[in-house]
C-alpha cells in the first residue's frame, strides 16, 4: 500500500477539515438527499438506524420496567407483548441488520478497496430510502395500535389471532429486506469487481471478507423471510390460506422459512461485529492478525454454514427427530470456525505492542462476551439440554450476549475506531473508555442473571412470573439502568466531538489500510488517482518494530494520545 | 433471603440433563477462562511501552490452529453424542404406558388421563415412579407444554399431535408452563404438576378432589361413544366391513393406501383420515368416507373427543382378522356407560370451565 | 464527483456474441420441449413418474434459457458462479423436506 | 465452425460511470449486480415451490383434484407467448449491442406485445376462476365438473356443491349422507388456489414490472435518448424478462400439467 499521507502542513489548526471533503462541498438539504456518496448514505444510515435503536431501547426500558414489579404492574399484558415486539422487531431487522453493513460497510468497503464508489450508487441511495419507508411504516404501526406477535410472526398467531398491526409490520419488514438485499448486493459487486490493482483476495482487509460474508446472507437468505413475511400479510389481508391449520396448512413450514433466513440472519449481525474487531485489534496491536488465513475462510465458513443450521430452533416443535440429530451436529461444527476466530484474536496480542485505546477495550469486551455469548449457544444446540432450555431466559440471555455483547460492542469498537475518519474529529478518548467499562459492566449485570433464569425455567415472553425469579429479575432490570446509561453517553460525547473534537489527521492510530492513507474526512472522490497495492492488509512489521525501539514518529504530532509529542524519551512511554 | 439457583429434579430425565449442562457449564468456563487469562496476559504484558521480549512474533501457526478448531470440535462431539441419547429417547415411550392427553387452547391447559377418564384443567396429578406418555394437541395457536421441574418441553401444534414422555421420580408440587408465545394470557397459562405417592394418589382419586373423577369413564370408553354417535360405527363396526376396513389390530400397523404410500397408522393418520378422507384411501375400498370437521363449532368433533377416539381406535386389538367377530364382542368387555358417555361427548369447552371453577381456577395461581 | 462526461469516456466493450441462428434453435427447441411436455400430460400416464418427467424437461428448458438466451454460457466465471449459486441454493433450502419426510420413519429403539 | 461472431467495430459506445474505471469492469459489474439480484429472485420464489411441493406431498388427492379444474389451454398459451418473448428480447438485445435502433425497437416491440398478451389471456383464466368462487375466502365455492373428483358407488349421492360452511350437525349422525364431506375437502383446494393465486398472482406482477421496464426502454429507444446509447439496460432488462419466463418454465407443468392423466 502507498505510504500514510502526512501533510504536516496541515495537521494543525482547523484548516484541514476546511478542505474539501465529503462533508463541506455541499451542504444544502438537497445534496445530502439527493446523494450518491457512499459516505453520506452511511452518515444518513447511521443517524437512521442511531433513532431506531433509541425506540428500541425505549421498549427495552418498558419491558425490564414491568418486569421489577410482576404482581401490580405498570403495563397491561396486551401492553407488554407490544412492548417487547416492538423491542424484537425495532432491534433486529431495522437496527442490528443494517448497523454495520449499511453504516461503517458503506462508508469503508471502497475506501478499504481501493474504489472511488460502490458499483452501484443509485442502488445504495435507493436503498435507504427504502430503509426509511420500512422505518415509517415500522413507526407508524408501533404508534397506531402496535404489534403483539413477537418478533417471530409465529404462525397460526399472527395470521389469525392477532389484533394488531400485523399487516403494517410484515410489509415494512419485508421493505427492511429489500433494504438490506440491495446493500448486499451492492457490496459483493463491488468486492467481486472494483478492487485496486494488486488487492487480491488474501490482501483484503478482514474487514472486507466479513462484509462479503455478511452480504452472501443478505442475498441469499433475505428473500426467504421476505415472501415468509409477504404470505403473512396476504393471508392476513385477502383470507388466503398457506399455513393456517384449519384449512391444511403447517404452521411448522413458517418456522422453517422463518428460520432459513432468521438463523443466518445472526451472523449478518455478528459477522460485521467480527470483522470490525479484526481491525481494530490487528491495529492497536501492530500486528498482522495472527492465522488471517484462517481468520478469513472462517467467515466464509460460518455464513456458509450458518446457513445449514437453521432447524436448531425447531427442535421441541415437533420437527423429525432425525432432522433434529443432523441440526444438533451441524450447529456444533458452525462453533468450529468462531473457535478458531477468538483464538486467533487473542493469539494476535501475544508479542504485539498494544495500545489500550477505546476501540480496543471494546473489542476486547466483545471477544469475552461473544465467548460466552457462543458456548452457551452450545447449550442450546445440543439437543437435551435444549428441550429444557428452548423458550426460556436462557435463549434470551444467549442471544443477548451474542447481539448486544456482539454486535452491539463490535459496532461501538468500530465507530469508535472510525470515528474520526468520519468526522474528521478524535472523541474524548477517557469518556470512551468509561463507557466501555460501564456498557461491559452493566451488560453483565442485565443478562448474566437471565441464564439462571432460563435454567430455573422461566419461559421467555411472560408478563407475569413465578416468585422464585423476583431475584433475578430484579437484578437484571437493575443491570438494564447501568446499561442504559452506558448506551446514553456516546450520544453526548459524540456530538461534542463534533465542535469541539481534536482534529484527526489522515491516519491518528498509525493504521495501515487504504483508508488510512485519505485525507479525513475523506474526499468525495476518495482517491486522488486509484493505488497499487503491493503489500498485505496487515504490514505492521515496521511499525511494530520502531515502536519497539521507541520511535513513534508514524504517530501524528497533535495527537493527544501520542504522548510522544511532548516526550523526549519515547522509549518511557506509558498508557495515560 | 433465599436465592435459587437451581431448579428441582423431579424425573428420571431431569438427572440426565442436568450432567450434560453442568459437564458443558464446566467446558464454558474452561474455554472463558482461557480466553480471559490469554486476554489479560498479553494486554498487560505486551502493553505499549511495557519493556518485554517481543521477538519473532508470529503471524500464524498450523499446529496452533488445528489444535484450537480440533480440541474443541472433539469436545463438542462428544456432548453431541451424549445429549443425543436422551433426546431420542423421548421420542420412544416403552410400550404400554399410561398416556395423558393434553389440550391447549388459549389461555389454559385441559388434560385428560386416558386410563382414569380424569380430566382436569391447569392440574396435573401423577403417580411417581410411573412413566406418562403424553399425546399433545393444540385447540388454537402453538403452545408449549413445559415442565421445568422434570426438564420436559413440547410444543403444543394445532393439528397435529406430537409426543414425549416421562418418568416423574420425586414426590411435590411442580409449575406447569406455556412456553410458546400464544398472546395476551400466555404468562398465565399455567398451574401445577403435581407428582404423588400411590396412595395419595388413590385419595385424591377416590376424595372426589377433582369433580370428574367418579363420574369419569376411561378415555377409550368415551371414545366408543364418539365412535356410535359421528356414525363411524356403521361402516368400521365390523371385523369385516361392507364399506370400509375394519379398525382391529389397526393402530401401530402399516396402511396400504391407493396412493401408493404405506404410513403408520397412528394419532396423526386417524386424524388426517378424518379430516381428508379422500386423500388417505385404503386400497380395496371405496372413497366413500365423508370428513368429520373438528373444532369447537356445532357438530365437530371436539379436540377432546378426538382423542377419546383415537384411544378407542388404539383399544381395538383383538379380533384381527378372525371372521364373524363383531364389534359386541369388545363391548361386552368394555361395556358402555350410555349416559355417562352422551354427557361427555356433548359438552364441548363446556367441560372444562366447570372443573376450572371448581378447582380454584389456577390460572392466576402462579402470581401470588 | 468528478465529471465524467468526457468524450474519450465513451469506450467500446469487447465482446463476442453467439450468431442469431443458435437463439432461434433455441427457441424451437424450448417450444418443442413444451409440446412433449403438454403431450406426456395429457396422454401418457407413467404414474409416479409423470412429476419426474415434467421435471427432466423444465431443467432442460430453464438450462438452455439460462445458458443460451441468458448467455451465461459465454460470460466469465464469476457469471456462471452466481447462476450456479442460485440453483445450490434453492436445492438447500429444498432440505426442508428431508424433516418431513423423516417424520415418519421409526424411531429408534430404546437403548440404542 | 464456431458459433460466435466476434463483434467489434460496429458496437455502441458506452458511457462508463464515474465510479468504474474501465468500460468492461463496468459491463461485467452490471450482469453480476443483476444476476445477484436474480439469485434472490430464485430464492423469493424458491420458497414458494417448496411450499407447494410440500403441500402436494401432502394432500396429492385434494391438489390433484384442484390440478385438475386449471385450464390448460390458457397455461399452455400463455408458455408459448412467454417463451417467445424471451426469444425475441434476445434478438433485442443483440440488434441494441450491435446498435441498429431500428431492429430493436422492432424485437422490443415484439417483446412487449408478448408481454402484454400473457397479461390478456392472465385476465381472462383469473376472470373464469373469480366466476367459479376459486378465490380463497368466504366466498371460495367449488363445483365438481370434472369427472374422477370423487369415484366410488356412494360418491354420487353427496351434494358436491355444499358451501364451506353448511355443516349441519342434525347431518352429522346419520348415516352415509354426510355433507360435512365437503367442508374440509374444500379447504385442501384452498390450500392450492391461495399458492396458485399468490405464485401466478406474484409472477404477473412481475411481467407487469417487466412491461414498465420495456415500456420505458421503448421510448427511450425510439427517442434516441442518451441514456440508452449503452446496451446494458436492454441486457439487463433482457436478464429479468427471460428470469420471468424461466419461473414460467417451471409454473407452468407445475400448476397445470401434473395430475391431468
Amino acid at each position: 500500500m502507498s505510504s500514510i499521507l502526512l501533510r504536516p502542513d496541515n495537521l494543525h489548526g482547523d484548516t484541514v477539515l476546511d478542505e474539501p471533503n465529503y462533508l463541506n462541498w455541499k451542504s444544502t438539504v438537497a445534496s445530502w438527499l439527493l446523494t450518491k456518496d457512499h459516505k453520506r448514505i452511511a452518515v444518513m444510515y447511521f443517524f437512521s438506524i442511531s433513532f431506531m435503536f433509541l425506540i428500541g431501547g425505549i421498549a427495552a426500558s418498558g419491558i425490564r420496567l414491568a418486569l421489577v414489579r410482576p404482581h401490580d404492574t405498570f403495563f397491561s399484558s396486551e401492553t407488554y407483548d407490544k412492548m417487547f415486539s416492538a423491542h424484537g422487531i425495532i432491534m433486529v431487522f431495522f437496527f442490528l441488520v443494517p448497523s454495520i453493513p449499511a453504516t461503517l460497510g458503506n462508508f469503508l468497503v471502497p475506501l478499504m478497496i481501493g474504489a472511488k464508489d460502490l458499483a452501484f450508487p443509485r442502488l445504495n441511495l435507493l436503498s435507504w430510502y427504502v430503509y426509511i419507508v420500512a422505518s415509517a411504516i415500522m413507526l407508524g404501526a408501533v404508534a397506531f395500535g402496535g404489534i403483539d406477535t413477537g418478533w417471530t410472526f409465529y404462525e397460526p398467531y399472527s395470521s389469525i389471532y392477532s389484533n394488531s398491526n400485523v399487516v403494517a409490520v410484515t410489509f415494512a419488514v419485508f421493505l427492511a429486506g429489500f433494504a438490506s438485499i440491495m446493500t448486499g448486493m451492492n457490496f459483493i459487486v463491488t468486492i467481486h469487481k472494483m478492487r485496486a490493482p494488486g488487492l487480491t483476495w488474501f490482501r483484503l482487509p478482514l474487514f472486507i471478507w466479513g462484509m462479503y460474508a455478511t452480504s452472501l446472507i443478505m442475498v441469499l437468505g433475505t428473500p426467504v423471510v421476505a415472501i415468509t413475511l409477504l404470505l403473512v400479510t396476504l393471508q392476513r389481508m385477502f383470507g388466503l390460506c398457506i399455513f393456517d391449520p384449519s384449512c391444511g396448512g403447517d404452521p411448522l413450514l413458517f418456522e422453517h422459512l422463518f428460520w432459513f433466513y432468521s438463523h443466518p440472519a445472526v451472523y449478518i449481525m455478528v459477522l460485521p461485529s467480527m470483522a470490525v474487531v479484526s481491525e481494530v485489534i490487528a491495529c492497536f496491536s501492530r500486528k498482522r492478525i495472527f492465522g488471517y488465513e484462517f481468520v478469513a475462510f472462517s467467515s466464509m465458513a460460518i455464513a456458509l454454514l450458518g446457513f445449514f443450521v437453521w432447524g436448531h430452533h425447531m427442535f421441541v416443535t415437533g420437527e423429525s427427530m432425525y432432522a433434529g440429530m443432523v441440526f444438533s451436529l451441524l450447529s456444533f461444527l458452525i462453533a468450529v470456525p468462531s473457535a478458531i476466530k477468538v483464538f486467533n484474536w487473542s493469539a494476535t496480542l501475544y508479542k504485539g505492542n498494544v495500545w489500550l485505546s477505546a476501540p480496543l477495550i471494546f473489542a476486547i469486551g466483545f471477544i469475552l462476551l461473544f465467548t460466552i455469548g457462543g458456548l452457551t449457544g452450545l447449550f442450546l444446540a445440543s439437543l437435551a439440554v435444549d428441550v429444557h432450555l428452548n423458550m426460556t431466559y436462557f435463549v434470551v440471555a444467549h442471544f443477548h450476549y451474542v447481539m448486544v455483547g456482539g454486535a452491539i460492542f463490535g459496532f461501538m469498537a468500530g465507530m469508535h475506531f472510525w470515528w474520526p475518519k468520519i468526522t474528521g474529529r478524535l472523541y474524548p478518548e477517557g469518556w470512551a473508555i468509561v463507557t466501555a467499562v460501564v456498557m461491559f459492566l452493566g451488560f453483565n449485570f442485565t443478562f448474566f442473571p437471565q441464564f439462571i433464569l432460563g435454567f430455573l425455567g422461566m419461559p421467555r415472553r411472560y408478563h407475569y412470573y413465578a416468585p422464585p425469579y423476583q431475584f433475578w429479575n430484579d437484578m437484571s432490570s437493575a443491570g438494564a439502568t447501568i446499561m442504559a446509561i452506558g448506551f446514553m453517553l456516546p450520544l453526548f460525547y459524540w456530538a461534542w466531538s463534533l465542535k469541539y473534537g481534536e482534529i484527526a489527521g489522515p491516519n491518528p492510530w498509525g493504521a495501515k489500510g487504504l483508508e488510512w492513507t485519505v485525507p479525513s474526512p475523506p474526499p468525495s472522490h476518495n482517491f486522488d488517482e486509484i493505488p497499487l497495492v503491493t503489500e498485505e492488509a496487515y504490514d505492521y512489521k515496521a511499525i511494530h518494530a520502531a515502536e519497539i525501539a521507541g520511535d513513534y514518529s508514524h504517530l501524528q504530532f497533535d495527537h493527544p494520545f501520542a504522548e510522544a509529542k511532548h516526550s523526549d524519551k519515547p522509549t518511557n512511554f506509558e498508557e495515560h | 433471603m433465599n436465592i435459587p439457583f437451581i431448579p428441582v429434579q423431579a424425573s428420571t430425565f431431569a438427572s440426565q440433563v442436568d450432567a450434560i449442562f453442568y459437564a458443558m457449564v464446566g467446558l464454558t468456563i474452561f474455554f472463558v477462562t482461557i480466553i480471559s487469562l490469554m486476554l489479560a496476559t498479553f494486554v498487560v504484558r505486551y502493553r505499549r511501552g511495557s519493556n518485554v521480549d517481543r521477538s519473532n512474533p508470529t503471524e500464524g501457526n498450523l499446529i496452533l490452529e488445528l489444535t484450537w478448531s480440533i480440541i474443541p470440535m472433539l469436545m463438542g462431539l462428544g456432548i453431541y453424542v451424549w445429549s443425543t441419547r436422551p433426546y431420542a429417547e423421548i421420542y420412544n415411550p416403552p410400550a404400554n404406558i399410561n398416556t395423558i392427553d393434553v389440550i391447549g387452547k388459549r389461555w389454559m391447559w385441559q388434560i385428560q388421563h386416558t386410563r382414569s377418564g380424569i380430566r382436569e384443567n391447569d392440574q396435573l396429578h401423577l403417580v411417581v415412579n410411573q412413566p406418562v406418555k403424553f399425546d399433545l394437541i393444540s385447540q388454537d395457536v402453538i403452545h408449549g407444554f413445559f415442565i421445568p421441574a422434570f426438564r420436559i418441553k413440547r410444543d403444543c401444534l394445532p393439528g397435529h399431535y406430537n409426543t414425549m414422555w416421562v418418568t416423574p421420580n420425586r414426590v411435590g408440587k411442580y409449575y406447569l408452563y406455556c412456553s410458546e408465545y400464544c398472546g395476551s394470557g400466555h404468562s398465565e397459562m399455567g398451574g401445577y404438576v403435581y407428582v404423588m405417592s400411590p396412595e395419595d394418589y388413590a385419595v385424591w382419586k377416590s376424595t372426589g378432589q377433582n369433580r370428574q373423577t367418579e363420574a369419569s369413564e376411561s378415555a377409550v370408553e368415551i371414545g366408543q361413544g364418539v365412535f356410535q354417535k359421528f356414525g363411524c360405527a356403521n361402516c368400521h363396526g365390523r371385523v369385516n366391513g361392507v364399506h370400509a376396513p375394519t379398525l382391529y389390530g389397526l393402530y401401530g400397523t402399516q396402511a396400504s393406501l391407493t396412493n401408493g404410500t404405506s404410513p403408520l397408522v397412528d394419532a396423526n393418520f386417524i386424524r388426517n383420515e378424518l379430516i381428508n378422507p379422500n386423500g388417505l384411501v385404503v386400497k380395496g375400498w371405496p372413497a366413500v368416507m365423508p370428513s368429520y370437521p373438528i373444532g369447537s363449532d356445532e357438530g365437530d368433533i371436539s379436540e377432546s373427543n378426538l382423542l377419546d377416539l383415537i384411544q378407542y381406535i388404539k383399544s381395538l386389538r383383538g379380533g384381527a382378522g378372525v371372521p364373524g367377530e363383531t364389534v359386541t364382542a369388545v363391548s361386552a368387555s368394555q361395556p358402555v356407560k350410555q349416559t355417562k358417555v352422551e354427557r361427555a361427548v356433548t359438552v364441548n369447552g363446556k367441560l372444562s370451565k366447570g372443573s376450572s371453577t371448581q378447582n380454584g381456577g389456577t390460572g392466576k395461581g402462579l402470581v401470588k | 464527483m468528478t465529471d465524467h462526461s468526457h468524450d474519450d469516456d465513451l469506450k467500446h466493450a469487447d465482446h463476442a456474441m453467439p450468431k442469431p441462428i443458435i437463439y432461434t434453435a433455441t427457441w424451437i427447441m424450448l417450444l418443442g420441449l413444451l409440446f412433449v411436455n403438454y403431450l406426456q400430460s395429457q396422454y401418457l400416464d407413467l404414474g409416479a413418474f409423470n412429476i419426474v418427467i415434467a421435471l427432466v424437461i423444465c431443467l432442460i428448458q430453464a438450462s438452455a434459457v439460462v445458458l443460451i438466451m441468458m448467455g451465461v454460457n459465454f460470460h466469465s466465471t464469476l457469471v456462471k458462479f452466481w447462476a450456479l449459486v442460485g440453483f445450490v441454493w434453492l436445492m438447500l433450502l429444498f432440505t426442508t423436506l428431508g424433516d418431513y419426510i423423516t417424520r415418519h420413519w421409526i424411531h429408534l429403539p430404546q437403548g440404542w | 465452425m464456431s458459433i460466435f461472431e466476434l463483434q467489434r467495430e460496429g458496437f455502441a459506445s458506452q458511457r462508463l460511470a464515474h465510479q468504474f474505471e474501465e468500460i468492461n469492469q463496468q459491463n461485467e459489474c452490471y450482469i453480476v449486480g443483476m444476476w445477484t439480484f436474480l439469485v434472490t429472485e430464485i430464492m423469493f420464489f424458491g420458497a414458494l415451490f417448496l411450499i407447494l411441493s410440500l403441500y402436494r406431498m401432502a394432500y396429492p388427492a385434494s391438489f390433484e383434484q384442484a390440478h385438475a379444474v386449471l385450464l390448460v389451454s390458457f397455461g399452455l398459451t400463455n408458455a408459448v407467448i412467454l417463451i417467445s418473448g424471451s426469444y425475441f428480447m434476445t434478438m433485442c438485445v443483440r440488434a441494441k449491442m450491435l446498435g441498429d435502433y431500428r431492429m430493436t425497437q422492432l424485437w422490443l416491440g415484439l417483446t412487449l406485445l408478448c408481454a402484454c398478451g400473457f397479461l390478456v389471456v392472465k385476465s381472462f383464466e383469473y376472470a373464469s376462476e373469480f366466476k367459479d368462487h376459486h378465490f380463497p375466502g368466504p366466498s371460495f365455492h367449488w363445483e365438481t365438473t370434472t369427472p374422477g373428483a370423487y369415484t366410488g358407488s356412494y360418491s354420487s349421492q353427496f351434494s358436491t356443491t355444499m358451501p364451506a360452511n353448511a355443516v349441519n350437525s342434525a347431518a352429522v349422525s346419520s348415516t352415509y349422507s354426510a355433507p360435512v364431506t365437503q367442508n374440509l375437502n374444500m379447504h385442501k383446494r384452498q390450500l392450492f388456489f391461495s399458492l396458485y393465486f399468490i405464485m401466478t398472482g406474484l409472477h404477473a406482477v412481475h411481467v407487469i414490472i417487466g412491461i414498465l421496464i420495456m415500456g420505458t426502454l421503448f421510448f427511450l429507444i425510439r427517442y434516441r435518448h442518451p441514456s440508452v446509447d449503452d446496451y446494458m439496460p436492454v441486457e439487463l432488462t433482457g436478464l429479468y424478462w427471460h428470469f420471468v419466463d424461466i419461473v414460467w418454465i417451471f409454473l407452468f407443468p407445475l400448476l397445470y400439467l401434473i395430475g391431468k392423466q
